[in-house]
């Protein structure tokens, strides 16, 4: 082995050195999330090492342990899985790397093996959109007959999105959720599933889909099946992308809870931070807000994804 | 009798079973609307048209004894080709130029399927792992064109192949048809059938008996990418997007179902094209099924475990003869002794 | 029972290479290993010339490590291909075997109770299988399809969360370290691999059971024919592939202390690619398991290549793990031929 | 010999394939010590007799007795373990695996569950060498000719000490001396008490070895016989059901006459031709209307020399020259082009198409030298397989049963008519009559004869020496894998006269 010194690998020029391993690229949002990354990494001349997992935790574990074989300064990741990450991370440990999470956690109950977990919390999404149908129903009476596009079945995002939502309009006993079924994150799967909703339920008065794809893909349904979206079924969705957004301001979608993709710069400076010596605060929750379609409309122009 | 002997007996029957489960459960099992069909049967037809393109494509490469893999990236691909051409267009609206693009991503689909081809045929590579390298390599190919994020159009004709309705008929389901018919006449009309099923019944046979096995080979895998280049149109249109990541994504294990389930073995041979419509019409109309009916997601999976064995038990002859009763008497007692368990 | 037609449509064990070569060359069935071999040290050596520590000798060791899993499915999937089957329901066993092993731990079950259980499960799920496609002549495809289906569709009706193993036994079995040298550890998982291996190669070169899968492969017909206990090795190859794909699913659960219904998604794959890498025909009758193992092992360097590459996006990934494939299997063919 | 109680006793057996009633209740004997001839044509109901004994097929009807108690077995495995050791028709053996295992897989010998292969490799040698074979037994059985492969198949069922011997057309590839060194075993084995069941086409060899047989028609018994009490000929009316005109009438035209081919340019000839490993370079020409007969033994390489001429192997020596001009055959589609034609001795893995019907696979070869994008119109199609299923006798004469269901010796006709409806210039022809009847045989030869006359040239490759003489105007010596020598087939020329120059190797 080489007797590299304390920068590793980092060449000679004391450049931070920042092994990252992603989800994969699962959807438009994990794209954004992975060029943003890039980009704020290049920004802040820190050199990236970076590792697509394509969605398999095994491969996540596996580039983790290259990570520290290369003896890299700081290792970032956003977990596949919320657990089984103890042991790699105590090697991590061990081998003296400190690891940041992004955008999902992990139910280690061991919380030094980290430093900090920076990103968005799918729960409190599922919430936000739960109350805003709240407080939309406030004072009406009568049954409201909900349809929800869940994201890919296992997946931490849809778990946490529809506890988080279900939890919330158990406020409202008018609140039903009717049919929920998987539309996989995508637009197709959401389209198709939307389609058999229509046909198959009397009465959808609102669309609940974990991610804006779902919901584009939800919309052309309903336009094809002669409904307006947004007047004849409220619709709500997560993520707030690009064409999510559009739609908001066109008046198709009702509301959107945010998950920026864009921990980028954030991350860097944490990664920054933690290589001087500096620790963050266990939890940094990314800046995120809601969007209803008059803010969306203000904030169409200035989104860059 | 001779019906109930039929390998595509069980699954019709499956088949039609399901169809009537959605017709209870939908509001319009088929009207008509506007002037053109609307209800759950059109809608399962005109989305059963990618996954119909595909296994057609995959019946072909599945007679000679090979394996397509790589359908999905493939649509993929199509589709991103497309969508990005259109997306560029001054008038998305112009007919000539979609169709004209829509011929580009056909043409990409059929040089990707000689590929394959070339790599099973001339190189000599087991068909599994020649065309799981485009399957891996294809799909990134898809996320380079589309830089990853989801291309939007706007072009009303290309949405059409999709969602449009000619003669009250999904277009989408038409083009299917078509294709269907199409392969039928090519396979059947002409001697390409039975070459077929030569090739993959015996090669060695087949090259003593004079066949060109080679290029029999290459052009199945040729058409098979052009199915699946126009079942990756049909997607991207069906959401007006190009979705790189997605698009495709596991239709090779449905479209092999689908043949399998229509009486093709895999070792190659005999094929029956008839037996692969029914097969992925099955197919679709579970999936609308398992939605229409409500069954929980958590479940989904099981409930389709049970249905396809419920088919790989119903199409066994052996299993059907144990149910309803053998007409042969069992073997004697005698050498039942002799048996080691 | 069973009939035989004349002549077997399945006799296309030899179609790739030349049925009539009748000259007889010594030992070519080993040409395609050796290749494989020689194929996979260039790859390595021009990893080490090209990355920093690629050369240090945990990268070699992790390889086991990280493959860990892969390996023993490959394993179970070699028999299979060689005779002639396929089995799609791996990766579903694992899922199954890990998320019922987390949550049976979770409630407190012991672990060695646990352990022979879900190992038992897979074997019987894998049996089953074996049996409806033997006995009901069902294509492995469907069959095996269906076993994925509900091994898979069990684990998300059990939980769809990723559940965490706090056992004390899986910890430390995750946590032992094996140090071979200085600053080279391995760990259970891999050595447990590398042991099933083994076994395996002995229990197919020199067992009547390893005998009879190529002899079924070459020609199921005449197999029957010559009096070969067709039926039970068929329902073995499928048990035992069940059985190392449970292990594996524990191997996994140990791996990483969790257990998770979408776990090895695709693996099944991933195993049968290696199988074929490593130079099993999937038309069945020959192969070997040392094959698989290099199959896994270019899939595993292919990753490693990867992560220390470094700066690769999905799309690129993708895109340079297929380049690497194809130059890698079209050399293994031209090598091959020029040797024959 | 008295009448000890039968070893073995079949009642009433009756046997339905969907469409065919293959056995209609048929008894059979067999004495201990006995070698009984199961006679019939081909689907007569002689393989199927023999399945449904070794529960490879189960019985729709009758009893089956071994040595007194009532079995049925429900496969090969049980009836094996019962001490039946069958050799099927075909070769049934995996071509995979080694010659050593392929005589041991299911009994190899073992040491602690651990196969002891040099032990294994020791005895399969041995083994071998007792039928006068030595062959690499660690090698893959299909590095080895498909006679070979009978051979090794039957070496396996003969070293299992077993009380029931099966040999269903154990002859039908192999030469004289092979035969030969089978009878010595076979006989051996009937002092040591063994019962033998024995079905070959070869009436010679029936009368030369068996002690009773047994005649089938069309499913049914027609009677059991003594061998030594009934006249060849008035066996072949019990098979056939009529008397037998070609036979004899092919007999007395022993030397064929060359018919008018004096001016005859040469069609093919070969120069220096060979290819390392498989066929020594050598000279041959091919004239229309002649027939070239190749005549050596097992592995001499008769079979490898027909590849050559037909592309199937290419070439890597030599030129070859068709029409006066030269030529390189690439594939077999090369040859096709230029009206050749090759019927594969080895019609199970080269020749026809178990899945396919009949009909497919009679058109195939002529399909596909048209194209796939030409088919042949259906009516021209259901003629011509008409034409040639009457011409051949193929039974059951259904033109869409698919070809796995025919028995071994139909198979081999759909094969020949397959290469006949392209109306070949030259003809090679590996083996064509194995398998087959008298009574067909006799049309086979007839219908080479026709061929020659009518100018076609035919390389006639055939195991049985007498065939060879009684058809070829010229006749190719190979052994060891060279042509060693040409013989014009005049008066004195004949078996002895080649069997000598094949021992003495005389080289020209
Ligand atoms: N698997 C099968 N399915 C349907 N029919 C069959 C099958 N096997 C044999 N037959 C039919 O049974 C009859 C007897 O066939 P069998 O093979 O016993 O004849 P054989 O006496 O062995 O002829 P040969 O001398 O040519 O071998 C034939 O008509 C054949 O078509
Ligand atoms: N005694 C033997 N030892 C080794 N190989 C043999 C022997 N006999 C035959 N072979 C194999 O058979 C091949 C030649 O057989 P081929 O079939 O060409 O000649 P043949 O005269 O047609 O023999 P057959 O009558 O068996 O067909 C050789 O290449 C060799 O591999
Ligand atoms: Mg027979
Ligand atoms: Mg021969």
């Amino acid at each position: 082995g080489s007797k590299d010194d304390s920068t590793g690998s980092g060449s000679g020029d004391g450049k931070i050195v920042l092994g990252f391993s992603q989800v994969g690229a699962e959807s438009g949002w994990r794209t954004a999330n992975t060029k943003s990354i890039q980009d704020s990494a290049k920004a802040a001349g820190i050199e990236l090492k970076f590792a697509d997992a394509q969605g398999k935790q095994e491969n996540q574990i596996t580039a983790i342990r290259s990570f520290i074989t290369q003896k890299v300064d700081v290792i970032a990741f956003s977990p596949v899985v919320t657990s089984g990450w103890d042991a790699v991370l105590k090697e991590a440990k061990d081998a003296g790397i400190p690891v940041i999470l992004t955008d999902r956690a992990v139910d280690s109950q061991d919380t030094s093996l980290y430093v900090t977990f920076l990103g968005s919390d799918f729960i409190e999404e599922g919430k936000k959109a739960g109350q805003w149908l709240v407080d939309q129903y406030k004072g009406k009476t009568g049954p409201v007959s909900i349809v929800e596009l869940q994201g890919t079945t296992g997946a931490a995002p849809a778990i946490d999105r529809q506890k988080g939502f279900a939890d919330t309009i158990a406020a409202d006993p008018n609140l039903k959720i009717v049919k929920s079924q998987t539309g996989d994150f995508t637009r197709a799967q959401g389209k198709t599933v939307m389609e058999t909703f229509l046909q198959s339920t009397p009465k959808i008065d609102v669309l609940y889909a974990h991610n804006d794809d779902m919901g584009l893909g939800a919309i052309e349904a309903i336009e094809a099946a002669g409904k307006k979206p947004g007047t004849d079924i409220k619709i709500i969705t997560v993520d707030a992308v690009k064409d999510g957004m559009t739609a908001l301001s066109e008046g198709k979608i009702n509301y959107i809870v945010e998950c920026s993709p864009l921990l980028g710069p954030q991350l860097m400076d944490v990664v920054k931070q933690v290589k001087s010596g500096g620790s963050p605060e266990k939890r940094i929750l990314t800046k995120e807000t809601t969007f209803t379609q008059e803010q969306a409309k203000t904030e169409l122009p200035n989104r860059q994804y | 009798m001779t019906i109930l002997k039929n390998r595509l007996f069980w699954p019709a029957v499956i088949l039609v079973a399901l169809l009537v489960v959605n017709m209870f459960t939908s509001n319009q099992f088929i009207t008509v609307r506007d002037g053109h069909l609307f209800g759950t049967l059109p809608d399962i037809l005109r989305g059963s048209a990618p996954l119909l393109l595909v296994a057609l494509g995959m019946t072909l490469v599945i007679a000679t004894g090979g394996i397509d893999l790589s359908v999905g990236s493939v649509m993929a691909i199509s589709g991103a080709v497309a969508c990005l051409l259109i997306s560029d267009l001054g008038n998305q609206n112009s007919v000539g130029s979609v169709l004209l693009i829509i011929g580009v991503a056909i043409v990409v689909s059929l040089v990707l399927g000689l590929w394959n081809g070339a790599l099973v045929a001339a190189v000599g590579i087991q068909p599994i792992i020649a065309t799981l390298i485009l399957m891996v390599a294809g799909r990134g190919v898809a996320q380079l064109i589309t830089d990853g994020q989801i291309i939007n159009v706007q072009s009303s004709p290309y949405a059409t192949i999709a969602t449009g309705f000619f003669l009250a008929m999904p277009v989408a389901f038409l083009i299917a048809v078509g294709a269907v018919v199409l392969t039928v006449l090519l396979t059947r009309r002409t001697a390409l059938g039975l070459l077929l099923e030569s090739v993959g019944g015996s090669p060695t046979a087949s090259r003593l008996a004079g066949i060109r096995s080679r290029r029999i080979t290459v052009m199945t895998y040729v058409v098979s990418g052009g199915l699946a280049g126009l079942a990756g149109l049909i997607y991207s249109a069906n959401i007006k997007s190009a979705d790189s990541i997605s698009a495709g994504n596991l239709i090779e294990l449905d479209a092999i179902l689908a043949v399998v389930i229509g009486g093709t073995a895999l070792i190659g041979g005999r094929f029956s094209i008839a037996g692969t419509v029914i097969g992925a019409l099955l197919i679709q109309t579970l999936g609308v099924t398992v939605v229409a009916v409500g069954v929980p997601s958590k479940a989904t999976l099981l409930f389709k475990a049970v249905i396809v064995v419920a088919l790989c038990l119903s199409q066994s002859a052996t299993f059907r003869q144990k149910v309803f009763g053998r007409i042969k008497p069992r073997p004697a007692t005698a050498v039942r002794a002799e048996v080691p368990a | 029972m069973t009939t035989v037609d004349m002549t077997p449509a399945t006799n296309k064990s030899n179609s790739p290479t030349n049925p009539r070569r009748r000259v007889y060359l010594p030992n070519t069935k080993y040409i395609p290993i050796l290749a494989t071999l020689t194929l996979l040290l260039i790859m390595y050596f021009t990893g080490v010339a090209n990355y920093r520590n690629f050369g240090q000798p945990s990268v070699v060791v992790n390889l086991f490590r990280d493959n860990a899993v892969l390996l023993v499915v490959a394993v179970g999937m070699t028999f299979v291909i060689i005779t002639g089957g396929i089995d799609l329901s791996v990766g579903a066993v694992i899922s199954m075997t890990t998320t019922l092993t987390a949550t049976l731990l979770a409630g407190g079950w012991p672990p060695l109770v646990v352990l022979p259980l879900v190992l038992l499960l897979g074997a019987l799920l894998g049996a089953g299988m074996g049996a409806v496609i033997h006995f009901f002549k069902v294509e492995p495809f469907i069959a095996t399809l269906a076993g994925l289906f509900l091994a898979r569709g069990i684990a998300l009706f059990i939980n769809q969360n990723s559940i965490p193993i706090r056992d004390k036994l899986w910890k430390s079995l995750s946590e032992y370290r094996i140090v071979l040298a200085d600053g080279v550890v391995t760990k259970v998982t891999s050595v447990t691999a590398v042991v099933v291996v083994l076994i395996a190669a002995a229990v197919l070169a020199w067992t009547r059971f390893g005998r009879n899968v190529y002899a079924v492969g070459g020609n199921a017909d005449s197999a029957l024919l010559m009096g070969l206990p067709v039926g039970r090795t068929k329902i073995a190859v499928y048990t035992l592939s069940g059985f190392c794909a449970a292990l594996g699913g524990v191997l996994f659960s140990i791996n990483s202390t969790s257990g998770w219904a979408l776990q090895g998604q695709g693996l099944e794959l991933d195993a049968i690619a290696a199988c074929v890498i490593g130079g099993v025909l999937l038309t069945g009758g020959s192969g070997y398991v040392f094959g698989s193992l290099l199959g896994v092992m270019v899939y595993g360097l292919i990753q490693t290549i990867i992560t220390f590459q470094g700066d690769l996006n999905a799309a690129w990934t993708r895109i340079i793990i297929g380049l690497l494939l194809f130059g890698f299997i079209v050399l293994q063919r031209v090598v091959t031929r020029r040797a024959k | 010999m008295g009448e000890p109680s039968p070893v073995l006793e079949m009642t009433g057996i009756r046997k339905v394939f969907p469409g065919v009633v293959a056995l209609d209740g048929v008894d059979f004997r067999l004495f201990p010590g006995e070698i009984h001839a199961l006679m019939g044509e081909n689907g007569a109901g002689k393989s199927t007799l023999i399945k449904v004994l070794t529960g490879v097929y189960d019985i729709d009807g009758g009893d089956i007795t071994l040595g007194g108690a009532a079995v049925r077995f429900t496969g090969p495995l049980q009836s094996q373990k019962a001490g039946v050791s069958t050799v099927y028709q075909e070769v049934n053996l995996c071509t995979n695996l080694s010659v050593a295992e392929n005589i041991f897989i299911g009994r190899e010998p073992r040491r602690l569950g651990r196969i002891q292969w040099g032990l294994m490799r020791k005895r399969a040698a041995e083994l071998l060498a007792r039928l006068d074979l030595n062959l690499d037994v660690s090698a893959s059985l299909d590095t080895y000719s498909l006679a070979i492969q009978q051979m090794v198949a039957i070496a396996r069922a003969v070293d299992v000490s077993a009380r029931v011997l099966i040999l269903d057309e154990p002859t039908s590839s192999l030469d004289a001396s092979e035969v030969e060194q089978l009878f010595k075993v076979m006989r051996r084995l009937k002092e040591e008490g063994v019962a033998i069941l024995f079905v070959s086409h070869f009436l010679d060899q029936v009368y030369e070895v068996s002690d009773r047989l047994t005649v089938l028609r069309n499913g049914k018994l027609i009677g059991e016989y003594k061998t030594a009490e009934l006249p060849q000929v008035q066996l072949v009316e019990k098979m056939i059901g009529k008397e037998l005109a070609v036979l004899d009438d092919l007999e007395n035209k022993a030397q064929r006459t060359r018919a008018k081919t004096a001016e005859a340019a040469p069609i093919l000839s070969a120069t220096g031709l060979g290819r390392t490993g498989a066929i020594a370079p050598f000279d041959l020409t091919i004239n229309a209307g002649e027939v070239v007969g190749l005549a050596g033994l097992l592995g001499s390489g008769r079979t490898e020399l027909a590849r050559l001429l037909f592309g199937a192997d290419r070439a890597d020596s030599g030129t070859l020259q068709i029409d006066g001009k030269d030529v390189t055959l690439r594939s077999p589609q090369a040859a096709m082009k230029h009206g050749i034609a090759f019927s594969s001795e080895n019609r199970r893995t080269e020749g026809i198409l178990g899945e396919l019907t009949v009909r497919e696979n009679i058109i195939l070869a002529l399909q596909a030298s048209r194209g796939w994008t030409r088919p042949i119109p259906r009516r021209k199609q259901d003629e011509l397989v008409d034409k040639y299923i009457k011409a051949l006798q193929i039974r059951p004469a259904d033109p869409e049963r698919e070809v796995r269901m025919l028995s071994g010796g139909n198979q081999q006709k759909v094969l020949l008519a397959r290469w006949l409806i392209t109306e070949p210039r030259l003809l090679i022809i590996d083996e064509p009559t194995r398998g087959i009847d008298v009574g067909a045989k006799a049309e086979i030869q007839k219908l080479v004869a026709e061929l020659s006359d009518g100018g076609v040239a035919v390389l006639f490759v055939s195991a049985e020496l007498e065939e060879v003489l009684r058809l070829s105007h010229k006749i190719e010596v190979l052994r060891d894998r060279r042509l060693v020598e040409e013989l014009e087939n005049t008066e004195g020329v004949d078996a002895d006269r080649i069997m000598q120059t094949i021992a003495s190797g005389a080289t020209s």
